[in-house]
């Protein structure tokens, strides 16, 4: 029995946005007394951040701590029209929307602030620790909570904006294929070290290598978490997941998690991960999608993997035991 | 854990941020974490009823006889629905960006066209009778041939199952989504290698955690108020008010807290049936899948076939790239004629080939009904072009990495769909990954940059 | 529909509440999963959670432990250390806390991990029925169960000496899946010959097997390399693997004999 | 179809609850008690998102008759944080970012409690195993056993 060792690489790009645009976000945010800003959305968190990434956007476009910014989303009667969480859209378009509002909150927050300094709008400045001040003379300041009142309740002015973005929608050409997909391109490439078991096929993920490239990270420990549970989830697909384990035949499928192989927390891989960010011209402060890509770059680099191990080359998904196997025989005989 | 974000490439103008950048906690930790955040199902209501479905056992049938009555019988089953409870019963998701015909049933009138296909809905005051009564349905079925795989639905004699006439998605005028770029043929004849191989990838559930499901609520002003754990709320909404009828502002949907979505939630495939059955019987009613039924019945990733032929040059110069590729939609289109368009837009992957031609297919065969997930159209082309490479490079006794620098995208390249390549970084991820592994790479594949064509020998 | 739960504090009023067609449920894993997803035909349920036939002794090297006693009890008992590898595949942990060691008699395979290394140990299983109470070993059990109206109130087999039990259970991943194949074996030796031989497989037949080929081959030989491949290759004829969501029947009997010998011989 | 008084001690509370014939432990802490913490993933015992402590041992309640367990006392997730202030081990599932959509957290949480209660200072497989009984889609799984190693140090930093 012997445990060949091998290493596999795959290098991908992908698309942020719905393919062929069409797909508009729209966000509104406005102060309360509280000098807190309430973003207004109908956006889905599901576990891939939305709730925690918008408010980080929002707070660096009006200037404020992300303390102050609250999210009240996925209401249809309050929260504005958004197409929906998918296609690594929600940070690049619905960050887009944010910082459209967030820019005509953050001038009426100016214009106040001004009236209440005795200063111009131009002259002041933000630094993120939640006042208004003047450039040249610092200690001539408000904090949000005051200057929400005084807009309130002395200037009847109201902080708040509306956001929208879109990619307009064109049609492909039906005769040459010419279209425009996609807002920018996320780039990535892993590289999957693993061990292979040559009496039973069993493959073993040792280490994978992530390194990508999303414009700007919006948050370091988000885009960690979509990276590496995205390439386990790529691993899981390589190596296990089938709904129909003798496709096409409907054969013995499986009807609930335990008959649904998938790996379990004891066939985590080691993993290293860099991220190097090249801004895009069109994202909110150059950030591309990530949440649908993170799965795709594994599954060959595994498989490439599994070849440089034992020479055994897998072209049919999930890369089985069996199939691993049944490669080793037909490479012996 | 390394420190994860490299500052040495595309040294950027990032330094004056404050809260962009940084790592701020997780808004939703604390409530995950003492078990308080809430998902639609913890809306907790006394007078909830349930919805369980008939299912069809058949692949392909005539329904020749529908009988309701054993069901009724069940103590605590309220109503039963079929085809004629639901007004605009013919539906596709997608026609809210233009696709067409509406070729499924929210519940079908005279045939099934997948095993597990929802016949019969049953709403009951406890899960238990609502299953009771769902199993006391009795469908009388006749058989019709049934087409399993994609390459039988393409034949020439293969029964067609799609009233539209073929067993493909028509794009156009046209059984398939096409690329055409340059001349394959051509690049072909003047290549030096020419390699073609296939690659197969078979359905993948979501698996999620939590299944698919909703609970409609019959609002005291006369609208509905849906719980949902859609990934897309207005998007269910439109859907769901297309098919129930009536104004659209007679719907809200509240959710945005969803256990896991990965492309599976958003379907739009509980709340139409929820509403009309809240509407029937002026009560909530909780309509959410089984483990079993998210596993086999939901919409799952399709099964994919790729075809990819190379004209390939001695010095590993990619000349040509032919990629036909067929990704099942099973019964019905859902949102797969998008995810094949979406498929055909990613050819050739992330390199810079003069003639690309792609014929993408969209195929209906009797299975369970695909839909998007996370990498909708790319996941498995990926796994294709990626293996493909790494066989070239073998063949070629090349290093991969210098193989896929060689042919890498860069700035202002013109893509196959005709799309001139900005912001372009496959260059210096490869680099960086290369210098993460230890891994050589000759003088002037490290010089090379994505900004320019320096070191290609075009 | 489910209409009633007993929850009888003893073994006879148990007996008492099996009529016409009540289920018996140990620990739950098998009648639950029934009960809150599907359409159920039984009325009545018979819990034994309660009956008082849980609890391990071990006397003279014979181990008896009450039919409700969990895998995870079993797991924690020093006397039973030897059974570890068994119970630490077994599942889960929140899952151990639950299933029994009687209920496992009557899970099909690939589940049924008890029932393989029960068979292996020559275990007796007690039953207790409207006719009163009977003894009955363990492979009578495995192959038709008990009648109607009878419960298992323990199992009982001598307990092996040390490094007599060999156990091996090959799964799809490491921990919380059912057997692609598994073997179990309570092999006697003197001055380094096997004297006995009691070998059984698990994921080679729709109940645990017997591997008499087996058995056969390691008799009256060492424990070595040429004696193990002989034994596994005869293994394959006592086998009837299958296809499942897990392995097909090929794959099966493929690695049996590879994990045949790592069962034996380790690696 | 009879229901009946249930008495459980939940969280230290005492609580009495009806219930129907067949009623998992899950179904009463959710419908009965409005302890919607523990999630319903399966019903079958293949998820673990169900997972809570029944009389010191972790659980899966979906696979629990409640009429089988009267009088017994149930730990929640509710239960871990009951004023406020969160254990060490919510802690490090905050700091080291262990969540995503959230769904898993509190069978698994409930799962790491049970192996801290009986071994301090686990091993890394120890947690592994101890968790292999909950399924996780979103994190890929070492966050969260990191989280569990670091919650259990910091617990033992603070007794010691």
């Amino acid at each position: 029995m012997s445990v060949l060792h091998g290493r596999g690489y795959a290098a991908v790009n992908y698309p942020t946005g719905m393919n062929l645009g069409g797909d508009p976000s729209q966000a509104l945010i406005h102060a309360t007394t509280t000098g807190t800003f309430v973003i207004a959305l109908s956006s889905t968190d599901l576990g891939q951040g939305l709730k925690t990434v918008i408010p980080q956007i929002a707070a660096e476009t009006l200037g404020l701590p992300v303390e102050y910014i609250l999210l009240d989303t996925a209401d249809t009667d309050t929260g504005p029209h958004c197409m929906g969480t998918f296609a690594s859209r929600a940070t690049h378009r619905v960050g887009n929307a944010v910082i459209m509002a967030a820019r005509e909150a953050r001038q009426a927050m100016l214009e106040v602030a001004a009236l209440e300094l005795g200063a111009e709008p131009e002259e002041l400045a933000t630094d993120g620790s939640g006042f208004v001040f003047v450039e040249d003379d610092p200690e001539r300041r408000i904090f949000i909570v005051d200057l929400a009142l005084a807009a309130h309740f002395k200037h009847g002015r109201t902080l708040s904006g509306r956001g929208i973005f879109l990619k307009e929608h064109h049609d492909p050409v039906p005769e040459t294929g010419e279209m425009d997909p996609d807002s920018c391109q996320a780039h990535a490439c892993t590289v999957a070290d693993v061990e292979v078991d040559d009496e039973t096929g069993e493959v073993t993920v040792l280490k994978l290598f992530n390194v990508y490239e999303l414009g700007r990270v919006i948050n370091p420990a988000l885009v960690r978490q979509q990276i590496e549970g995205g390439a386990y989830m790529g691993m899981a697909h390589a190596l296990y997941e089938t709904t129909e384990p003798y496709y096409p035949k409907r054969d013995h499928l499986p009807s609930n998690f335990g008959e649904y192989v998938l790996p379990g927390p004891a066939e985590a891989p080691e993993m290293e991960s860099v991220v190097i960010e090249r801004p895009s011209s069109t994202g909110p402060y150059g950030a591309k999608g990530i949440g649908e890509m993170t799965a795709n770059s594994p599954i060959a680099a595994i498989g490439n993997a599994i070849y440089d191990a034992c020479g055994v080359r897998l072209t049919t998904r999930p890369f089985t035991p069996e199939r691993v196997l049944r490669g080793l025989d037909a490479l012996k005989s | 854990m390394t420190e994860l974000i490299d500052h040495d490439y595309f040294a950027g103008d990032g330094d004056d941020l404050h809260v962009v950048g940084t790592s701020v906690t997780r808004a939703d930790a604390l409530g995950h974490v003492t078990g308080r955040t809430q998902f639609f199902e913890d809306l907790l209501l006394a007078d909830c009823l349930h919805l369980k479905m008939h299912r069809s056992e058949r692949h392909h049938a005539l329904l020749k006889r529908v009988d309701v009555s054993g069901a009724l019988e069940v103590p605590g089953v309220v109503r039963v629905l079929t085809h004629e409870d639901v007004p605009e019963n013919w539906y596709t998701v997608l026609r809210l960006i233009g696709v067409e015909p509406n070729d499924q049933p929210v519940l079908p009138e005279d045939r099934v066209l997948w095993r597990g296909e929802p016949i019969v809905a049953v709403v009951a005051e406890t899960e238990a009778s609502a299953l009771e009564g769902a199993a006391r349905v009795e469908v009388e079925y006749e058989d019709l041939p049934a087409v399993l795989t994609m390459e039988e639905a393409l034949t020439e004699d293969a029964p067609i199952i799609k009233p539209h006439g073929a067993n493909c998605f028509i794009y156009e005028g046209h059984p398939c989504r096409r690329i055409r770029f340059g001349n394959v043929e051509h690049a072909f004849a003047q290549a030096d290698h020419v390699f073609e191989w296939r690659y197969e990838s078979e359905p993948i559930e979501h698996a999620p955690v939590e299944t698919t499901g909703c609970i409609v609520v019959p609002q005291p002003n006369g609208r509905l108020k849906i719980h949902s754990n859609t990934q897309a709320a207005f998007f269910t909404l439109d859907n769901t008010a297309l098919i129930i009828g009536g104004p659209f502002n007679r719907l809200q949907l509240v959710g945005g807290t969803v256990g896991g979505g990965f492309g599976g939630k958003v379907d739009v495939i509980v709340e139409p049936i929820a509403c009309l059955a809240a509407l029937a019987t002026n009560r909530p009613v909780e309509y959410v899948y089984s483990r079993l039924e998210e596993m086999q019945v939901s919409s799952t990733r399709s099964a994919e076939i790729f075809v990819v032929k190379d004209g390939v040059m001695a010095d590993g110069r990619i000349v040509a790239r032919k990629v036909t590729c067929y990704m099942e939609a099973g019964a019905y289109t859902g949102h797969t004629t998008y995810g094949v368009t979406k498929c055909a837009a990613h050819m050739p992957g992330p390199y810079s080939i003069p003639n690309v031609w792609v014929d993408a297919y969209c195929v209906y065969t009797n299975r369970t009904p695909t839909g998007p997930m996370r990498g909708f159209g790319v996941t498995n082309a990926d796994f294709a072009l990626e293996t493909q490479m790494d066989r070239i490079a073998r063949a070629l006794e090349m290093d991969p990495l210098e193989l896929r620098l060689k042919n890498a995208y860069r700035d202002g390249d013109l893509k196959a769909h005709r799309k001139v390549a900005e912001g372009a970084a496959l260059v210096e991820v490869i680099q960086r990954a290369a210098e993460l592994t230890g891994h050589e790479l000759a003088e002037e594949y490290e010089r090379m940059s994505s900004l320019t064509h320096a070191g290609v020998g075009v | 529909m489910l209409e009633t739960v007993h929850v009888p504090p003893s073994v006879d009023e148990a007996l008492l509440a099996l009529r016409d067609g009540a289920v018996l449920m140990g620990g739950g894993t098998t009648v639950m999963p029934q009960v809150n997803t599907m359409p159920v035909e039984f009325t009545e349920v018979v819990s034994l959670r309660r009956a008082g036939i849980s609890g391990i002794e071990v006397v003279d090297a014979v181990a008896t432990v009450g039919a409700t006693t969990t895998i995870a009890e079993i797991g924690a008992d020093e006397r039973l250390a030897f059974l570890r590898p068994v119970v630490q595949t077994f599942a889960s942990p929140p899952l151990r806390n639950l299933a029994t060691i009687g209920g496992n008699l009557f899970v099909p395979q690939p589940g049924g991990d008890f029932g393989v290394c029960l068979l292996a140990l020559d275990a007796t299983v007690a039953v207790a029925g409207p006719a009163g109470t009977r003894d009955v070993g363990v492979a009578e059990v495995l192959e038709h169960g008990v009648a109607a109206g009878e419960v298992v109130t323990a199992v009982s087999f001598p307990v092996p000496a040390d490094g007599t039990f060999f156990y091996r259970k090959a799964m799809r991943r490491r921990y919380n899946s059912a057997a692609i194949v598994s073997v179990a074996a309570v092999l006697v030796r003197e001055a380094g010959v096997v004297r006995s031989a009691r070998v059984v497989l698990g994921g080679a037949g729709s109940r645990p097997v017997r591997a008499k080929a087996a058995e056969h081959a390691l008799v009256g030989k060492p424990l070595d390399d040429a004696s193990v491949a002989a034994a596994a290759t005869a293994a394959l004829a006592d086998a009837t693997t299958f296809d499942d969501a897990f392995a097909s029947a090929w794959y099966r009997s493929r690695v049996l004999p590879v994990h045949f010998r790592r069962a034996l011989l380790g690696g | 179809m009879p229901s009946r008084v249930i008495e459980l001690v939940v969280n230290g509370r005492h609580r009495e609850l009806l219930v129907r014939p067949g009623m998992s432990l899950l179904g009463a802490l959710r419908d009965g008690l409005g302890l919607t913490g523990a999630k319903r993933g399966c019903a079958d015992g293949s998820c673990g998102a169900c997972t809570v402590m029944l009389d010191g041992k972790p659980v899966l309640s979906c696979l629990v008759a409640v009429e089988t367990v009267d009088g017994a006392a149930v730990r929640t997730v509710e239960g871990m944080a009951p004023d406020g202030p969160l254990t060490e081990l919510q802690q490090a599932f905050v700091d080291g970012f262990a969540t995503q959509c959230g769904f898993c957290t509190p069978g698994i949480l409930m799962a790491a409690e049970a192996l801290l209660a009986e071994n301090p200072e686990p091993t890394r497989e120890e947690v592994v195993r101890a968790i292999s009984g909950s399924v996780c889609r979103c994190t890929g799984y070492t966050a969260i056993v990191d989280a569990i190693l670091a919650g259990a140090e910091a617990r033992r930093g603070v007794t010691v």
